[in-house]
């Protein structure tokens, strides 16, 4: 339950990454696409962020009770808030 | 005409959303209420997505949290569940940010869960 | 340079889901669009994928000679090897 | 013309790319040899890094980076950066190939200063 605030943190800083570039991206698309089109775009990013972040994201969900997993998550958490400046 | 209305209210909404989130509210309870009278779930749910971030900007984490759950719910109506992830992200944010970290641990399991799947998450 | 090894495979991992990614998206968008427009489209999901890759990358290379950051770079390293699953 | 024989060539060399290295890389000899004599400096880039990634397929990884270093010096010619962060990880890669983990090092600090940069990567 530690990590939970640094789950929020991590899923903040990589939506604002994913949303500015995505943003940047339709105002270079401009109107030559439809907004099925752009959909598809913003489907993109989505599912990028996704897939990346599943990883990290189960890494900060490991609880339980064994002293040993409880470790290695805190582990993951710590690397985590220092690689993406979570604590700022 | 009352297509064209519900995608107008939509944007106006979105567009509010930054700088007035009580604005953006009445906008997306319109789109809201001329979504249902067309029967059309996507835009519905959008409204409804409209309507939970509303209410989250302005700390009304109970309200976004219950709009989020009928968000999940309309997705389960009609089996097409683009955004489904975000959703659950969401519902963990607002329990984080009220202090209920259990709650948002069983959600962010479920935005885990989810987040990985094929297809429009 | 330990690390080295890590770097590469993770840019390989996460280079795997963006392609992906990316060939489903040129899929869905079909003849709608110019080469120029999916070039942008290309470059969106090549930015996202720099931006998110910055902080794990930097922090596999903060070798230098104090035995505290090279620890922490270690451990670094250990976390996302797990969370990544690299070394598969 | 010669604009259409080049961009042809730059295509049947991606799509040769996975299937046959060796095939590939003879289309993007003729991509650059076009792309030199229309004096287009995106193309003789673009087929700079088809030749590199021929290369790299079949395990040529000195000539791979000498091709990529190329496309480094290509961007400098006319000021545009699109692709050196990636030119910078490839190079660094090939070193890791070669057990040369100096100079993918080196290569890969170069790559950690580009990739978080504005613009096209």
């Amino acid at each position: 339950l530690e990590t939970v605030p640094t789950i929020k943190a991590l899923r903040s800083k990589v939506e604002g990454i994913r949303a500015a570039e995505f943003e940047k991206t339709v105002h270079k698309l401009g109107d030559g696409v439809n907004k099925k089109q752009l959909r598809a775009v913003e489907e993109l990013s989505k599912a990028i962020v996704n897939k990346l972040l599943h990883g990290p994201m189960t890494a900060l969900r490991c609880d339980g009770t064994d002293p040993e997993a409880v470790n290695q998550t805190l582990a993951n958490m710590d690397a985590l808030e220092q690689m993406f400046q979570l604590s700022q | 005409a009352e297509q064209l209305q519900c995608r107008d209210a939509l944007r106006a909404g979105k567009r509010l959303l930054k700088e007035n989130g009580a604005a953006a509210m009445i906008r997306f309870e319109k789109a809201l209420m001329l979504s249902k009278q067309l029967g059309d779930k996507v835009q519905e749910r959008r409204a409804m997505r409209g309507l939970a971030a509303s209410a989250r900007i302005q700390g009304q984490y109970k309200s976004a949290i219950k709009h989020l759950e009928r968000v999940l719910e309309i997705s389960q109506e009609f089996k097409e569940f683009t955004g489904d992830a975000d959703a659950y992200g969401t519902i963990a944010d607002c329990y984080t940010d009220m202090g209920d970290f259990d709650k948002a641990a069983a959600y962010y399991d479920k935005y885990i869960d989810t987040m990985n799947r094929e297809g429009p998450v």
